[in-house]
């Protein structure tokens, strides 16, 4: 048995590990076009703050190719695969074949069509190490530095700068920050605290032409920067499979084992669409958990184990300047929010469950929220006022409790 | 002032010396004194004595009741008890001869008799139960008298002194019996009184004892409740008293009068198949208050046989051995081999398993 | 594995566990120096407290664990069963706390995260279990 | 309006310690110990401190001490401060004084003057590390003969009885008066340990009939909880007519303490005070009794011994004679300072003899008139340690009787207020969140070290006496001395005076 991914961040660390839970011995070789040991994609924010040094950039200890049998081939890019030869063709036109293939390509960032961008020298994307340490090297205390999009990415990368520079704007089209995870109650009050922290919003807004240091707003009002950073959204790789002739809608599409419409290629990540258990859609869910679990299951799966990945759910937890925010789920349904002190916190239940949450501020234990959501818990069973005072395990009645947390069975 | 025994319960330590022939022949008394000689360093001078069995063939059917008396009036009285109450055959002082080791020495008679059938009858008791409320009643009520054999065809001597020395004054080497016991006594802090010699008799039971039992007082209190009244507070009196409830009341065998008195541990009754099981929890709870804790040693006479039993724990010494019909018993091995120096077997007992040995068919009666 | 449950019957809500594991985590040698002068430090297990019912909570170890699957930097790891977190990765995005269904990933100020090691840094039975007054606390194993 | 009543104790809380983790005040049922957010410390008002220990207990950093309170009236040794605070209480309420546990009043502990034998030189000591020791004990009424057919096969008769592997019992304390966990402590602990635990006169929780084969069930005046399956449930059934902390009385149960779970055991209606007759209503005299013991016996199919529980009173021997001429197989009898969940103050204190002198009466009486061996003798109220034990059944006991001191391995601290039913160790109450504080894993695992322990303590004094047999204790009353006490008192002890 001979196994191939195509991809080095989590969802392909996680098919290595799914892998060697259930086959200790048939190689692994993992073709990556970055070059770096696998590292936390979303800490890229942190590094360029400069709260982690390089060493603490990795994903995995450095031993980690080496102890789970690991061929490695980094910077590497794969042209081409051919599903009836089961061989995959790289840039160099050599073939590697495989028994067992995992599509872990990730997504890359979108850039939009804005007449002049083509021709920013200084303009960025915020995905990868390179990026970071790119917009680094030129950052200066005084940079004018523009982003693009104030989604979680261009957040992030605002938070990143903002102990180098102080003139950081980002403009974006809707109406809110981070519209596409809170409503504009929670985006209001992280708008506020990052405002404090001297970054300036600009949104219901948008950039309508660039020239090498000017960009033009929709608005009539013009800015000035030294750089821009474009986080606008992101785009699936999913060419390889589209071209090998795999099942693609917007992303690859999977069964619940994370197989393609091969049997013998497997995918995962955010090249990928996943069920989304509060909506019932298939969808992107581009979230670093999702990749590494549905990696794990792939591998699982392409090792001969058995076992499922199906309760995908949007989520997210992430904090700007100490401020913290975790939401999960859709937001369709009746909503109960609370305030109290700095905090904010929002649930909304449809047919009977949980289907999302927000919680700004006091995250405390938020998951046993995520798991009501996951798991589909219906709310009649469970202590309603428990339930919106606080996550906690008291909502559950006693047998649901012992079953949880002690394995404790009763005699009678 | 020193009180003696019945006023207080003095401890000691002892040496026991015994022999039986099993086919009745007579053996001459000088044999024991010899033997309990050898042992003459487990004794202190303070009590000697020595049961004889066989010993009065021509008046095997009386019983012989060996009285000391303090003084004259105390013998008239028990006289004119005895004349109420028996048939009195015959009467006389026990021969001894005098000897310088032996001194204070009280009036010493000697009676054989038979319960005067009339009395008998009106006590509504058995022949035995009538001599031993008789001897019970000489030694508490009449001040000064005190019956030290009662049994028939047996006797016993005891005086305060060495045991050879008390043999001597006894003039034992002119008795012959098929079986005889032997004590020497170390006490620890009496003037020596001649009752409180051993053996301790009662009809013919008599017990020789080497050992301290601990469970003295719960032993006491138990067998008063059944008419005994331990007068002297020694474990030799108790000891016998319960042999004689167990034995001669209770029916029960020596074999399993030893399973009361010795009885085996809880752990050990746990294991036994269920009838012996039953049997012995039976006794032991029962008779749980006669279980004899403590070191002992002892030799028991009775009427055509003995039988010697250590404590469970075996906490005093007792050595065993046999040539031909004759089985001697003894604290130590010297005493055995000053009188049979080549024996054909010689074994240690284990604590709490008798042995027993009776005459043979056809022995003498 | 040993690990350690509480079982609610027998947890009175004293919160003893919780002041025993700060202490035990605090790297003082006694507990009165541990909570000098109203220091608050935060414990790495939580009595849940109802009208009738109490119990702590604290981390499961799962087999399958949600935390260290979720872990964007590799802080969170198995380490013979049990779960542990590298402090000097961690940057504190809380999607572990996301993830946890237990709510077993403490938050606070000192730290960027805090969970129980099964006192594994400390030695022997977990504090929480040592401290319990009424055996509430197990360390055991349990199929 | 004032009320005259100061507290007894005063809380000392060293501030420097004090960690504010308010588990004092959390787990104090009497509401003695706050948390002040303003001052952002821990206070106390004493007021209804009852000195039971919890807090200080459970304090981690050992803040606190409870003391007695110096505040003093004006001194007369013929009105003690406690009497006449008794009076201002009683002219508050009009009430009865109650009390709990046994009597604490200064009478002479007899156990503390009397010494134990040991052996030397002439005889030798027991190691009970190398030799078996036994304290294996029957109870019951002992066989009067000894027979069997040619084959050996035992025929003579037998009486129900009690096996112990431990000379010691718990005595009876009712479901009610002390909590189910309490009640499983003590069930799981006879189990475990071979002996015998007593419902007290409030039924068997339904939970508890698997510990049938080491329960002694107890039939009291109110005969609450009694019936047919109750009795057979047992392995011994015990007739209460009286108790050591208050004879001459029956029980009470305050209504705060009957809730769902003993109301169901009890079989009386939730809320309500279990009030037991002074006497049994059927049991006006002696020969009454006598049908209660066979009433029950019948009920029983005679497969299970009958005790019959007195309190020790003045005229004890005889009584106890009586009962051993009635039918009884075991007579318990319970001293004057015997423990109970409640009882008025006044009598607790001044009714009945100390269970030493009952005793020594009662197996003396018995041993004169021959019918030792009719009954077993239990005795209890108080024996406070082994050599208590020791000396009790040297006196002439056979078995112990366990209350107080059980309950001290159940974490009991004697603060004597079982009758405010809001015991902080989870034993004299039912409020669920407290009785949860007494953990049955941990009682029953105590219980059964204590007692462990003093049976070992029993073997080395046994050892030490050369006795490696219980049975050669009972009764050997030459193995104990008395010292600094009369004539009269050693008289009836029936034993000698120490050097004699």
């Amino acid at each position: 048995m001979n196994y191939l991914i195509i991809g080095n961040s989590s969802a392909a660390i996680g098919a290595v590990e799914g892998i060697r839970q259930v086959d200790s011995t048939n190689p692994i070789t993992i073709i990556s076009d970055e070059p770096h040991h696998t590292y936390g994609r979303p800490l890229i924010s942190y590094w360029l703050e400069g709260k982690l040094s390089d060493e603490k950039m990795f994903y995995r200890p450095q031993n980690f190719y080496e102890k789970n049998n690991c061929k490695l081939l980094l910077g590497t890019k794969v042209t081409a695969i051919d599903i009836e030869a089961q061989v995959v063709q790289l840039q160099d036109t050599s073939f590697i074949e495989y028994d067992k293939l995992l599509i872990a390509t990730g997504s890359r960032p979108l850039m939009p069509p804005v007449p002049g961008l083509e021709q920013v020298k200084n303009k960025f994307s915020f995905m990868t190490y390179d990026d970071a340490k790119a917009i680094k090297a030129i950052l200066k205390p005084d940079s004018k530095v523009l982003i693009i999009g104030a989604g979680l990415i261009g957040l992030k990368a605002a938070e990143g700068i903002t102990k180098t520079t102080s003139d950081i704007t980002v403009v974006d089209l809707a109406d809110r920050i981070l519209p596409s995870i809170l409503d504009s109650e929670a985006a209001q009050i992280i708008q506020k605290h990052m405002e404090q922290k001297d970054i300036r919003f600009i949104l219901n807004n948008r950039v309508d032409s660039f020239s090498s240091d000017t960009a033009t707003l929709s608005s009539g009002e013009t800015l000035d920067f030294d750089l821009v950073i474009v986080a606008v959204g992101v785009r699936p790789n999913v060419e390889l499979a589209k071209e090998a002739g795999l099942a693609v809608n917007r992303g690859i599409l999977l069964d619940e084992s994370c197989k393609t419409s091969d049997a013998n290629i497997y995918a995962a990540g955010d090249c990928t669409e996943s069920m989304d258990i509060t909506t019932g859609e298939q969808k992107i869910l581009a979230l670093l958990p999702n990749a590494y679990m549905q990696g794990e299951v792939a591998g699982i799966c392409m090792a001969g184990g058995q076992k499922t990945y199906t309760h995908a759910i949007p989520m997210n937890a992430i904090g700007f300047f100490g401020l913290h925010m975790i939401t999960a789920g859709t937001y369709d349904g009746e909503a109960v929010v609370t305030h109290s002190n700095e905090s904010f916190k929002k649930l909304v239940f449809k047919d009977n469950v949980l289907k999302g949450y927000m919680m700004i501020g006091d995250v405390k234990r938020a998951g046993i929220y995520t798991s009501l959501i996951k798991e589909q818990v219906s709310v009649s069973k469970l202590d309603l006022e428990l339930l919106h005072s606080k996550p906690q395990m008291m909502l559950f009645d006693k047998a649901r409790r012992l079953e949880k947390l002690g394995g404790v069975h009763n005699e009678n | 002032m020193l009180k003696r025994e019945g006023e207080i319960r003095i401890p000691s330590g002892c040496a026991i010396s015994g022999f039986i022939n099993r086919s009745g022949k007579r053996v001459n008394g000088g044999e024991i004194v010899k033997s309990i000689s050898y042992m003459h360093d487990r004794s202190n001078g303070l009590g000697g004595g020595f049961a004889g069995y066989g010993i009065y063939p021509e008046y095997k059917d009386l019983y012989a009741f060996h009285v000391f008396y303090e003084n004259s009036q105390s013998r008239e009285e028990t006289e004119r008890f005895l004349e109420k109450h028996f048939d009195i055959v015959n009467l006389s002082r026990i021969p001894t001869r005098k000897h310088k080791n032996i001194t204070h020495e009280p009036l010493i008679w000697r009676y054989f008799l038979n319960p005067l059938p009339t009395k008998l009858a009106a006590s509504q008791l058995d022949e035995k139960e009538y001599i031993v409320q008789s001897v019970i009643n000489i030694n508490i009520k009449i001040d000064g008298a005190y019956v030290f054999s009662s049994g028939k065809n047996m006797g016993v001597f005891k005086a305060v002194g060495f045991p050879e020395d008390v043999g001597e004054f006894y003039r034992l080497d002119e008795y012959a019996g098929y079986a005889w016991t032997a004590h020497g006594r170390y006490p620890t802090n009496t003037p020596g009184w001649w009752g409180g010699a051993h053996p301790f008799a009662l009809l013919d039971y008599t017990i020789v004892h080497n050992g301290e039992i601990s469970s003295y007082d719960a032993n006491r209190r138990f067998v008063e409740m059944f008419g005994y009244k331990c007068t002297l507070l020694t474990d030799t009196e108790v000891i016998t008293y319960i042999i004689d409830l167990l034995n001669r009341k209770h029916e029960l065998s020596l074999e399993d009068v030893c399973k009361v008195i010795a009885a085996p541990f809880w752990s050990k009754i746990d294991t036994l198949p269920e009838k012996e099981k039953a049997k012995y929890i039976h006794l032991r709870n029962m008779f749980a208050s006669l279980l004899i804790t403590g070191p002992f040693s002892i030799i028991l006479g009775f009427e055509g046989g003995l039988m010697a039993l250590n404590d469970r724990l075996k906490l005093r010494s007792m050595v065993a051995a046999e040539k031909g019909d004759t089985v001697y018993i003894a604290s130590e091995e010297c005493a055995i081999r000053a009188i049979c120096p080549e024996v054909d077997r010689i074994w240690y007992p284990k604590g709490g398993e008798p042995i027993i040995v009776t005459l043979n068919k056809g022995g003498d009666k | 594995m040993k690990k350690v449950y509480v079982n609610e019957d027998w947890c009175l809500g004293c919160h003893l566990c919780e002041y025993y594991c700060s202490f035990a985590n605090s790297g003082e040698s006694n507990m009165i120096k541990a909570f000098n002068k109203g220091k608050k430090t935060t414990p790495r297990i939580v009595v849940e407290e109802g009208s009738a019912i109490n119990f702590a909570v604290q981390c499961r170890h799962c087999d399958d664990p949600l935390c260290v699957k979720g872990c964007i930097s590799g802080a969170l790891s198995i380490q013979n069963g049990i779960i542990l977190v590298d402090d000097t990765k961690c940057v504190g995005c809380y999607t572990c706390v996301l993830s946890c269904p237990y709510g077993c990933i403490v938050t606070d100020h000192e730290k960027v995260i805090k969970k129980c090691d099964l006192c594994a840094s400390n030695s022997g039975t977990p504090a929480c279990v040592q401290g319990c007054p009424n055996a509430a606390i197990v360390f055991e194993e349990r199929s | 309006m004032i009320d005259f009543l100061y507290p007894d104790y005063e809380i000392i809380r060293n501030e420097k310690r004090c960690i504010t983790c308010k588990v004092c005040a959390r787990q104090c049922a009497n509401e003695v110990h706050a948390y002040d957010e303003e001052l952002d410390c821990m206070v106390a008002d004493e007021k209804n401190c009852v000195n039971c220990q919890r807090c200080v207990s459970l304090c981690p950093t050992r803040a606190l001490k409870i003391v007695k309170t110096n505040n003093v009236f004006k001194e007369n040794a013929n009105w003690p401060q406690v009497l006449i605070t008794e009076a201002y209480r009683q002219a508050a309420t009009g009430g009865v004084l109650l009390s709990s546990m046994g009597n604490p009043q200064p009478y002479p502990v007899y156990w503390d003057k009397i010494l134990i034998n040991a052996s030397q030189v002439t005889n030798p000591s027991i190691d009970p590390l190398r030799e078996p020791m036994e304290t294996q004990t029957f109870l019951g009424k002992k066989p009067q003969t000894v027979k069997f057919d040619k084959e050996g096969n035992l025929l003579s008769e037998s009486y129900p009885h009690l096996k112990l592997e431990v000379p010691f019992m718990f005595s009876a304390m009712s479901y009610g008066s002390i909590s189910k966990n309490a009640h499983e402590s003590l069930a799981r602990a006879a189990t475990e340990l071979g002996t015998f635990y007593n419902t007290g006169e409030g039924g068997l929780h339904e939970d508890f009939y698997k510990y049938g084969e080491h329960t002694i069930v107890q039939v009291a005046s109110g005969r609450f909880g009694v019936h047919k399956k109750y009795l057979e449930a047992g392995a011994a059934i015990e007739i209460k007519m009286g108790q050591g902390a208050k004879p001459g009385i029956g029980g009470h149960l305050p209504g705060i303490k009957v809730g769902e779970d003993v109301s169901k055991t009890r079989m009386i209606p939730q809320g309500t005070d279990a009030i037991s007759p002074a006497p049994h209503h059927d049991i006006y005299s002696i020969e009454d009794l006598r049908q209660l013991i066979f009433s029950l016996k019948e009920a029983t199919h005679y497969e299970k011994p009958v005790i019959v529980k007195i309190a020790a009173v003045h005229n004890v021997a005889a009584i106890a004679s009586g009962i051993a001429r009635s039918g009884a197989d075991i007579i318990s009898i319970d001293g004057y300072r015997g423990g109970t969940g409640a009882a008025p103050t006044r009598i607790r204190d001044n009714v009945g003899i100390p269970i030493e002198l009952a005793l020594a009466a009662v197996d003396a009486r018995l041993r004169d008139e021959g019918i030792r061996n009719e009954v077993s003798i239990v005795v209890g109220g108080s024996i406070r340690s082994a050599s208590d034990a020791v000396k009790a059944i040297a006196l002439g006991a056979d078995a112990i009787y366990l209350g107080t001191a059980a309950l001290l391995a159940l974490g009991c601290h004697l603060c004597r207020s079982c009758h405010g039913a809001k015991c902080n160790w989870g034993i004299a109450t039912q409020r669920p969140d407290l009785v949860k504080r007494l953990n049955p894993e941990i009682g029953y695992e105590r219980l059964v070290n204590l007692i462990h322990a003093w049976d070992h303590e029993v073997k080395e004094m046994m050892g030490g006496m050369g006795i490696n047999s219980i049975e050669a204790l009972r009764g050997n009353r030459l193995m104990l001395r008395g010292i600094g006490l009369s004539e009269k008192e050693l008289e009836i002890l029936g034993i000698a005076h120490a050097g004699e």
